[in-house]
């Protein structure tokens, strides 16, 4: 357990220095920081000057050295634009990000698992149907227009709820949270409900799929010849088997999630690290989309091995070490 | 048995010819494909001509109102172009992006997945810490990245729109290899212990025709699966780049460039801007993916 | 009463020095104040100094007002004055471009102070309008002594908080999200409005910046889209107000090289030709841009500079006619009678529908047999290429940071050269007379003189046709039915003088 | 009825009892149903059995015309060529058809009562509690997230009134009545955590939880090890004995039917070819098919060139022939049998559903 | 399949017969130098946990020795059976007779000639085409999207034997016939045949490289016992006509006394018995041989008394020290919990086991 744990961890250090790697390789050529940093006025000379100055002209591996060195400590530099820290910048918007992600995430599993699971025992039903044609919809419209379109009805049309922001937030330390007052899951509601439309319905139909699977499987039709309730075979046996495969989805979802709130945060102007990263892509401020790629990353790795431990608590099978089990 | 009397006589036709959702998905798709492809043909007009635009005429709307032209059914944009002919156009574009990033993708995983999956070891091992690796970001954010990197690093002389299409078409493929490869290591893994395939190896059969002839066709099934639902999602999220301001070159726009485009009048009132790509892409992503949902149904033995 | 007013973008530093980006002085300009102010028209109007005058052609000399205070308290004086036009000299200030003619800042007494420049520099006044003065205490004492240094990685206190005189106090800022001023009850002058409270939130999507403002969770925004003026001029609850911008939209062509990098024509440059940009400028149908693409909201332009600017000539401000027949015409004389193929380069998300404009222009260019190969990107992609000068034909907007002639004159027209001359003269456009010109004007402090060798510079440029200009693009800003602001045409917002 | 109690109660064992499993043929040897053995009412009666799968060409009839009984405490062997319909049969009767299958015709009856028609959850009563079910593979009968334990409670208290603590008493008596050693540390393991033996002994703990009165074994011994295999019969043969379940056998095996059963059926592509006391069926097999059967066995006993061997292969369900299914591969094939479809007919002391026995119903023994 | 098919199918059942019939009884092979040699073949699979795991666990490298030690040798146109329950190495022992995979130790002989150096091409045949293989499942053994043309085809193309499409056409025709199918069969997909016809049609494929000796992995047990007997005789025929050579691994002893002239018993990786199939069957010695042979349900119902050896097969990553069955040995002593039995000849056969050595063990 602890070996494996020390593993994954080992292996999550791997895949952070490659990505790493990547997100500082990849946008040393997008753009050019040094315009984003001064005014139209600036001559040659200065611009050449602070490029200097920035570290920018430096061989590329000395660059990613410092780099690395300052990411293990948090540290990503200042943000060629505020002037500010990226971890600061980032740990400002971490909260809103965070709140909308989870947001959608338990909004995308706690209504994508019981339709799923509906779904799959009703297989032929009306109703079990039409949430299956309408869930294709989820799937084959972008995200932006339902967002959009979202904002146009309940915000413009019928005024119900506001159309940008997170509202009123309360400080919890360093963590703002818009969880506790009214206003702030007003403006939750819709943003959260554009940004799980996607997943939920992934989520929906993997559950009904496996769920389709495992009720074909010799240990559901043992547990009918035993004459268990259907609630127990359904809820019991099939809905804890399904899970298995479901967890690893779910977990990679939630990372997208995290990714995609970069165009519901933009339609929605949710002050989460989407929109920050999407306007430093815009302004070519390399620290923050650096600091936010090995943060996406880092979320990744963590809910990776977040899922592996969860298969532990799951499947037993797992829990006893290879050595008892030929297979 | 020929081919032809073969299908006829396969469960997967059979399937097909009782599943009404199925036959529509197709017919569906059959139509805006067809209005894709031979756009040229069909289209009234000629969007992606600049000369033949007019200013004048710009954001008409559709025939049936009081100012609209018989000319232009569905109206025109801001630049003068019939919407009609651009949706006919745009799902071309959309359709190449969707199709070639997928095939791109697949090429990439299945070959990636079968030599991984069949020569196991270390190049197992690497390949899928790469793919770990690469599941790490979302498929938008890796667009986003190799989009933004190939813009600044390709040489500018090239003719751009083609260029930015290949480029599009590259950031969208790479981003989705990861599933096939998985899919196709999977199957290969299995099948490469078949005894079939012990079979050929003890008659002699070289381990790349082994993986050919015998594993590939075996792994091809959920693959094809993925690939027409990703059709739907690359087309999606061209889109959402356009969106994001790195999709298409506006002359030539896709589905996704006009609904982003159209999405700066929702508001003003020319709603055709947006209404009916929009449709379009609703109806075609719709159709695909309901094509391959029925597809991955009919497919599957232990769901029949 | 507060104000809740959203913007497409939001001031990245609440330092006033640490970027000459108009959004950031616009927002600072509510919390600091220069020198020299500026009226509702754009006149310059005593702020901090009640008076100033030259002494001698490189000396002026500032009275600066008593009795004027920071937000802290600490009262403004000389020092101040001579601290804050050093700590914008000084390194990592974005400002040194307005404070490089300065040699010297001679504090006389407690509230006179002297500027000494390296030349004569009749401008300095106009200069010093966008030179926000700092407390030199609060800076001292919050390390902030000179803007943030981002090689160093040193934050720095100014930059998310702010000390200045102005009329309203910076009370919370969350960059990116909203930052909130409050009235400054001991303020100097007199606040005209009745904001007490001014809520500012950056929303970067057009659509839901007009929804928030039509389902009025905003008091104001802008800039509204051109296609939704129309719809919300009819919404009884929302105003729409317009006007003109200072910023000139124009066209620059290749002009230098021997042969074009983007262009079908090899062995020669076809821009070196007049006939040929002429034919360009005439083939463009003005009008339609103004009515479709503008939805009226610009005002076609023959010269560089908008009215507003100093030395702007009204006679001049003629464009060539639309007649794309003259073009075809022009382009077959110069031995082009099919036309050719070139590369435009284009933003698509700096102006007021950029990409749309060039596209159109495309379209129109290929009515005289011109075939564009459209390149319209993010301003983070698209300004590096082409200051690299790695265009062969771009679209750029101009608005002249000191309100003065001079400013377009030296970066977009002059021949490049040292010391920024000609910086943004992309297209290397080259003109000895008018470089000439260029450099008398800078020092002539005979403002009568000094307009006449403006109009004449103008006028060459125009005969050379060194740019194709387009149009001023107009403001947009929306609002509540109740709201009273006053629109400047530099698109600075001033608090002060709004209402509800 | 306990488990632990050792006295079994019923008393019959094949030996004592094989005069009387031999006893009374009907006098209208086409009704299909065969007197029940012992004496009283059989336990089970399944009475023209049909069973379709509709499905795009039509209608594919699986079981056709399938009848037989069970008697209290009587082990039925059932055997025959894989797809022959073995299955099928154990699947009507506990009602686990997979839909699109459905029973077309005839009766089950457990205890004079029909079951093929109870709603389901009537049916579900049933299950488990009057008829427990194995199947062939322990190792994916058990649900690999739960311990054996939980399976076993919740099986125990979803047909016995009692609560926790005796429920987990009671599986535990159920796994040492197994011979799982240690069985009160055993119940909180994973089913991955037993061998192949000792799952398919959990398996019938499971299926005996609740003390059916008769229990179903598909191929309960086909995915163990040789060895395993003899020790599972006999564990099988005993418990059932002890607490004189009836037992419908379903296996490939002739061996284990020739140790285990009392009476054995025959199946041939959807139909009982031949039914009748176990010693009978293999010493004097009476259908052709079973005779060529019984042939084909290499035994221990025998050094043989060539195997008795029938030619040909069983036909597809959609392609049976008329009349007689077997007629194809039948060596001594009459116009009738191509034509018409024997019934279930007296032949010595089984019955055959061949010709050959129409004439000569009473004449024993006829033809080897 | 039709009917024309199943009448075809006897006709060349019984002309085959007819064959064997005149063909010499099996004869028991004269050669000297057996055609094939297993010299200690030893195969171990590393199925350690990862490096880390093991470092931080302290654990070794873990091993199954799933062949250990194993020597036999298969004369001409005799029959070997390997017997043994699942996992004691069977199939292991036949992959590398045909080199599928490669002895962890020891070699395999063909005809005195190592089959490692015979293995020319560096990846190409793992086997030399005179070494055949029959695998245990007729269902995965046959690719299901091919034809049968060109499953059997497939091996007269490898070995470049008949250069155009028709020779080897005629050639598969030939060869359905041979294993009592028809030739029209052909065309058909591997799923229009029920379980026999394809095992034939594996042998078919087999046979299509004219091999001398078959490899058959439990080559019946997944069929019917009607089905086994027609694969039964039309592998004997075949090795009467072809003189073939066989080594037949089941575990079904009474399909093992049908085919075999002699017969290797298997546990835990080693041959612990192995002698001709009269002693085997008649005198089996050792207790592991016993067991299984008691396992065998009696058709006669003859009621010899059984010994119902209890216990499970030991998990092979940890097999029990001396000789790996004591633990469900009824004749187990302390030596056998300590010492590893060799494998001891006597005019029977030979065994491994200390009981049967110090003549502890009485036999019928
Ligand atoms: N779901 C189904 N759809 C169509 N046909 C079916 C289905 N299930 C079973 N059958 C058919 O019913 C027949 C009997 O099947 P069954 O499983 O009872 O055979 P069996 O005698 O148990 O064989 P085995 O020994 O292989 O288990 C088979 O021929 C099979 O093709
Ligand atoms: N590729 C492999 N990797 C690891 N272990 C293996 C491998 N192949 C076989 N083994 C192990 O080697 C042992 C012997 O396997 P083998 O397949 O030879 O047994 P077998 O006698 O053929 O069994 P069965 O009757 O089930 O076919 C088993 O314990 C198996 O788990
Ligand atoms: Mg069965
Ligand atoms: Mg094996
Ligand atoms: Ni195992």
């Amino acid at each position: 357990m602890i070996a494996f744990v020390l593993r994954r961890i080992l292996q999550a250090a791997a895949v952070m220095l490659v990505v790493a790697f990547i997100a500082f390789s990849l946008f040393q050529y997008v753009g050019d920081p040094v315009l984003a940093m001064v005014g139209q006025d600036a001559t040659p000379e200065e611009r050449a000057e602070l490029r200097s100055k920035l570290g920018l002209d430096q061989p590329f591996h000395a660059q990613f050295a410092r780099f690395v060195g300052n990411a293990v400590q948090g540290e990503f530099g200042l943000s060629y634009r505020q002037g500010r820290k990226v971890s600061t910048l980032l740990e400002e918007r971490l909260p809103a990000t965070l709140e909308l992600s989870l947001a959608a995430a338990v909004l995308a599993l706690t209504a994508g698992i019981p339709l799923g699971v509906y779904t799959a025992l009703k297989r032929d039903g009306w109703l079990a149907n039409l949430f299956l044609a309408v869930s294709l919809i989820g799937v084959s419209l972008p995200t932006f227009l339902i967002g959009i379109l979202l904002i146009l009805l309940f915000a413009v049309v019928l005024g119900w709820l506001p159309s940008y922001g997170r509202g009123d937030t309360v400080a919890l330390g360093w963590w703002s949270t818009g969880l506790l007052t009214v206003d702030g899951w007003k403006h939750l509601l819709l943003p959260a409900f554009t940004l799980c439309l996607f997943q939920l319905t992934l989520i929906m139909r993997l559950v009904r799929s496996e769920m389709l699977e495992v009720l074909r499987t010799d240990y559901i039709r043992f547990a009918r010849a035993r004459g268990l309730p259907d609630r127990t075979i359904h809820f019991g046996h099939a809905l804890r088997n399904t899970l298995v495969p479901v967890i690893t989805i779910a977990g990679l979802q939630l990372g997208s999630i995290i990714a995609f709130s970069i165009i519901t945060e933009t339609v929605f102007q949710w002050p989460g690290m989407g929109l920050l990263f999407i306007q430093a892509v815009q302004s070519a401020d390399i620290p923050i989309m650096a600091a936010y790629l090995c943060l996406i990353a880092l979320v990744f790795v963590v809910i990776n091995l977040a899922v592996d431990l969860l298969y532990f608590a799951v499947d037993p099978r797992l829990r006893i070490d290879r050595a008892s089990s030929s297979h | 048995m020929s081919a032809l009397a073969r299908l006829r006589d396969s469960d997967l036709w059979f399937s097909f010819r009782t599943s009404p959702v199925a036959i529509a998905a197709a017919l569906v798709t059959a139509i805006l494909v067809f209005g894709a492809v031979f756009a040229p043909w069909v289209a009234p007009h000629q969007p992606f001509e600049l000369a033949s635009l007019d200013l004048n005429d710009s954001l008409l709307p559709p025939a049936w109102s009081a100012e609209g032209r018989i000319a232009y059914p569905l109206g025109t944009d801001d630049q003068g172009r019939d919407v009609l002919s651009t949706i006919l156009y745009g799902s071309r574009i959309s359709l190449a992006v969707g199709v070639a990033s997928v095939l791109l993708a697949l090429v990439l995983g299945v070959s990636l997945g079968l030599l991984s999956g069949y020569v196991g070891g270390r190049l197992d091992a690497f390949i899928m810490r790469v793919a770990d690796v690469q599941l790490s970001f979302p498929a938008i954010l890796i667009a986003l990245l190799i989009d933004g990197a190939a813009r600044a690093m390709l040489p500018r002389d090239a003719h751009s729109d083609t260029l930015s299409l290949m480029v599009l078409v590259g950031s969208i493929g790479l981003a989705n290899w990861v599933q096939y490869a998985r899919t196709v290591r999977g199957s290969t893994m299995v099948e490469k212990n078949r005894e079939y395939v012990q079979a050929a190896r003890v008659i002699g059969v070289s381990p790349l025709r082994i993986m050919a002839t015998h594993v590939l066709p075996n792994a091809l099934g959920p693959v094809l699966v993925i690939g027409t639902i990703n059709v739907a999602t690359a087309i999606i999220t061209e889109a959402t780049l356009s969106f994001l301001g790195v999709g298409v070159p506006p002359t030539s726009p896709s589905l996704g460039t006009m609904i982003n485009t159209g999405n700066n009048f929702l508001y003003s009132g020319e709603w055709w801007l947006v209404v009916f790509p929009g449709l379009a892409l609703v109806l075609l992503c719709m159709s695909v993916n309901l094509l391959g949902d029925w597809l991955r149904d009919a497919l599957n033995p232990k769901l029949r | 009463k507060t104000f809740r007013v959203a913007d497409q973008g939001d001031a990245l530093s609440m330092d006033p020095h640490s970027l000459n980006e108009s959004v950031q002085l616009s927002f600072t300009g509510n919390v600091y104040e220069p020198l020299v102010g500026r009226d509702k028209k754009l006149g310059l109007t005593p702020a901090l100094a009640t008076s100033w005058s030259q002494v001698n052609p490189t000396t002026w000399r500032f009275e600066l007002r008593r009795n004027v205070s920071f937000h802290d308290n600490t009262p403004f004086t000389a020092d101040d004055v001579v601290f804050t036009l050093q700590r914008a000299a000084s390194e990592g200030s974005d400002m040194r471009s307005y404070t490089n003619t300065i040699k010297e800042v001679k504090r006389i007494d407690d509230h006179t102070v002297d500027v000494i420049t390296q030349t004569p520099f009749p401008i300095l006044p106009d200069v010093l309008s966008s030179v926000y003065v700092m407390s030199r205490k609060w800076c001292t004492e919050n390390s902030a002594e000179r803007p943030v240094d981002k090689r160093k990685g040193i934050e720095n206190a100014a930059s998310f908080r702010a000390n200045g005189t102005g009329p309203f106090r910076l009370k919370s800022r969350d960059p990116g999200v909203r930052t909130v001023l409050v009235r400054n009850f001991g303020y100097w002058g007199k606040i005209e409005g009745n904001f007490e409270e001014v809520v500012y939130t950056p929303i970067g999507n057009d659509a839901t910046r007009v929804a928030a403002l039509a389902s009025g969770e905003v008091d104001m925004m802008q800039p509204v889209p051109v296609q939704d003026v129309a719809r919300l001029k009819r919404n009884p609850a929302i105003e729409v107000l317009q006007g003109p911008e200072l910023r000139t939209i124009f066209l620059g062509m290749d002009q230098s090289r021997d042969e074009l990098l983007y262009s079908s024509v090899k062995g020669k440059n076809p821009f070196k030709d007049k006939r040929v940009r002429q034919a360009f400028y005439q083939a463009i149908d003005m009008e339609a841009i103004r009515t479709r693409i503008m939805r009226g909201a610009a005002t076609p332009t023959g010269l560089m500079v908008a009215p507003g600017i100093r030395g702007y000539v009204a006679e001049l401000d003629k464009r060539l006619p639309y007649d794309p027949e003259a073009s075809k015409k022009l382009l077959a004389e110069a031995g082009y009678p099919n036309g050719f193929e070139v590369k435009l380069n284009c933003p698509n998300d700096r102006y007021v529908n950029d990409g749309e404009i060039c596209q159109a222009v495309a379209g129109m260019l290929a009515r005289v047999g011109v075939k564009i190969n459209l390149e319209a990107e993010s301003k983070a992609t698209y300004f590096p290429k082409i200051l690299s000068r790695n265009t062969s034909f771009y679209m750029l907007g101009w608005t002249p940071g000191t309100y003065d002639s001079h400013n377009p004159l030296n970066a977009l027209m002059a021949t490049p050269g040292a010391s920024g001359r000609g910086q943004f003269n992309l297209g290397n456009y080259s003109n000895p007379k008018l470089d000439e010109l260029t450099d008398r004007i800078a020092s002539e402090t005979d403002q009568k003189k000094r307009g006449a060798m403006i109009a004449e510079a103008f006028r060459i440029h125009q005969d050379d046709i060194g740019h194709i200009p387009l149009h001023q693009q107009a403001l947009a800003w929306g609002m509540q039915k109740n709201v009273r602001v006053v629109q400047m045409s530099d698109n600075y917002h001033h608090y002060k003088w709004g209402g509800m | 009825m306990s488990i632990d109690r050792n006295n079994p109660t019923s008393t019959s064992t094949p030996g004592n009892e094989s005069g009387q499993l031999s006893t009374p043929v009907p006098d209208n040897a086409t009704s299909g149903t065969p007197a029940p053995a012992h004496g009283g009412r059989p336990l089970l009666e399944v009475i023209d059995l049909r069973v379709e799968f509709p499905n795009r060409r039509g209608t594919l009839t699986a079981l056709d015309g399938i009848s037989f009984t069970i008697a209290p405490g009587e082990v039925l062997g059932v055997v025959g060529e894989s797809g022959a319909g073995k299955s099928l049969t154990g699947a009507a009767i506990i009602g686990l058809l997979e839909p699109p299958g459905r029973i077309a015709a005839g009766e089950i009856r457990l205890q004079g009562l029909r079951i093929d028609n109870l709603p389901p959850g009537e049916m579900r009563k049933v299950r488990g509690r009057e008829i427990g079910a194995i199947f062939q593979d322990p190792l994916t009968s058990l649900n690999p997230l739960y311990t054996v334990g939980r399976q076993l409670i919740e099986t125990i208290q979803a047909h016995l009134n009692l609560g926790r603590s005796s429920a987990r008493e009671r599986a535990i008596e159920l796994l040492r009545s197994t011979g799982i050693p240690a069985p009160d540390e055993r119940i909180d393991h994973y089913p991955h955590q037993f061998s192949g033996g000792m799952r398919q002994r959990v398996v019938i703990a499971l299926a005996l939880a609740a003390e059916p009165k008769l229990l179903i074994a598909d191929e309960p011994t086909t995915a163990l090890d040789v060895s395993i295999q003899a020790q599972i019969i006999a564990l099988l043969r005993d418990l059932c004995h002890r607490h004189g379940t009836a037992v419908m056998l379903v296996t490939h095996d002739m061996g284990v039917i020739a140790e285990t059963a009392d009476r054995v059926a025959v199946m041939y592509a959807g139909r009982i070819a031949e039914l009748g006391p176990v010693t009978e069926v293999i010493h004097r097999p009476q259908h052709p098919y079973t005779v060529g059967l019984m042939g084909s066995i290499p035994t221990l006993g025998e050094t043989r060139e060539r195997l008795a061997q029938i030619d040909g292969s069983m036909p597809r369900l959609d392609a049976i022939p008329s009349g007689c299914a077997f007629n194809p591969r039948c060596p001594e094939a009459m116009p009738i049998c191509r034509s018409e479809r024997p019934p279930l007919m007296a032949a010595g002391s089984s019955q055959a559903a061949c010709w050959l026995h129409a004439s000569a119903s009473a004449d024993t023994g006829a033809r080897r | 399949m039709n009917e024309s098919t199943a009448m075809n199918e006897s006709a060349a059942m019984r002309a085959c017969a007819a064959m064997s019939k005149n063909g010499s009884a099996r004869a028991a092979a004269t050669d000297n130098l057996p055609l094939v040699r297993a010299e200690g073949l030893t195969k171990s699979f590393d199925v350690s946990a990862p490096w880390l795991n093991r470092v931080l666990e302290g654990r070794s490298r873990q091993l199954i020795h799933a062949v250990d030690d194993v020597s036999f040798d298969i004369r001409k146109r005799e029959t070997l059976a390997l017997v043994g329950e699942s996992g004691c190495g069977k199939s292991t022992v036949a992959r590398m007779l045909v080199g599928l995979y490669r002895p962890t130790r020891g070699r395999v002989l063909y005809r005195g000639k190592e089959l490692a150096e015979m293995q020319a091409a560096p990846h190409g045949a793992p086997a030399p085409a005179r070494v055949q293989m029959i695998f245990q499942d007729p269902y995965a053994s046959l690719n299901p999207r091919w034809t049968i043309a060109e499953i059997v085809a497939e091996a007269l193309r490898m070995r470049r034997l008949l250069r155009t499409r028709r020779e080897r056409l005629e050639r598969v025709a030939e060869l359905l016939q041979l294993v009592g199918l028809s030739p029209a069969d052909a065309t058909k997909y591997p799923h229009q045949f029920s379980g026999g016809q394809r095992q034939r049609i594996s042998i078919a494929r087999a046979l299509a490289s004219e091999p001398e000796f078959l490899v058959c992995d439990e080559p019946t047990s997944a069929l019917d016992v009607s089905v086994q007997a027609q694969v039964l005789n039309l592998m004997r025929d075949l090795q009467a006509r072809h003189g073939l050579t066989y080594l037949f691994i089941s575990h079904n002893l009474a399909v093992v006394h049908h085919v075999s002239d002699r017969v290797g018993v298997m546990y835990l990786g080693r041959i612990v018995e192995i002698s001709t199939r009269e002693h085997l069957f008649g005198r089996p010695r050792h207790p592991y041989t016993r067991l299984l042979l008691d396992a065998i349900p009696d058709l006669e119902m003859s009621g010899r008394a059984r010994t119902p050896v209890a216990g499970e097969v030991p998990n092979p990553l940890t097999p029990p020290s001396g000789c790996a069955f004591h633990p469900r040995c009824p004749y187990a002593d302390e030596r056998c919990l300590t010492e590893r039995p060799q494998l001891e000849a006597d005019p029977y056969g030979s065994v491994a086991c200390h009981a049967v050595a110090e003549k502890r063990v009485e036999w019928a």
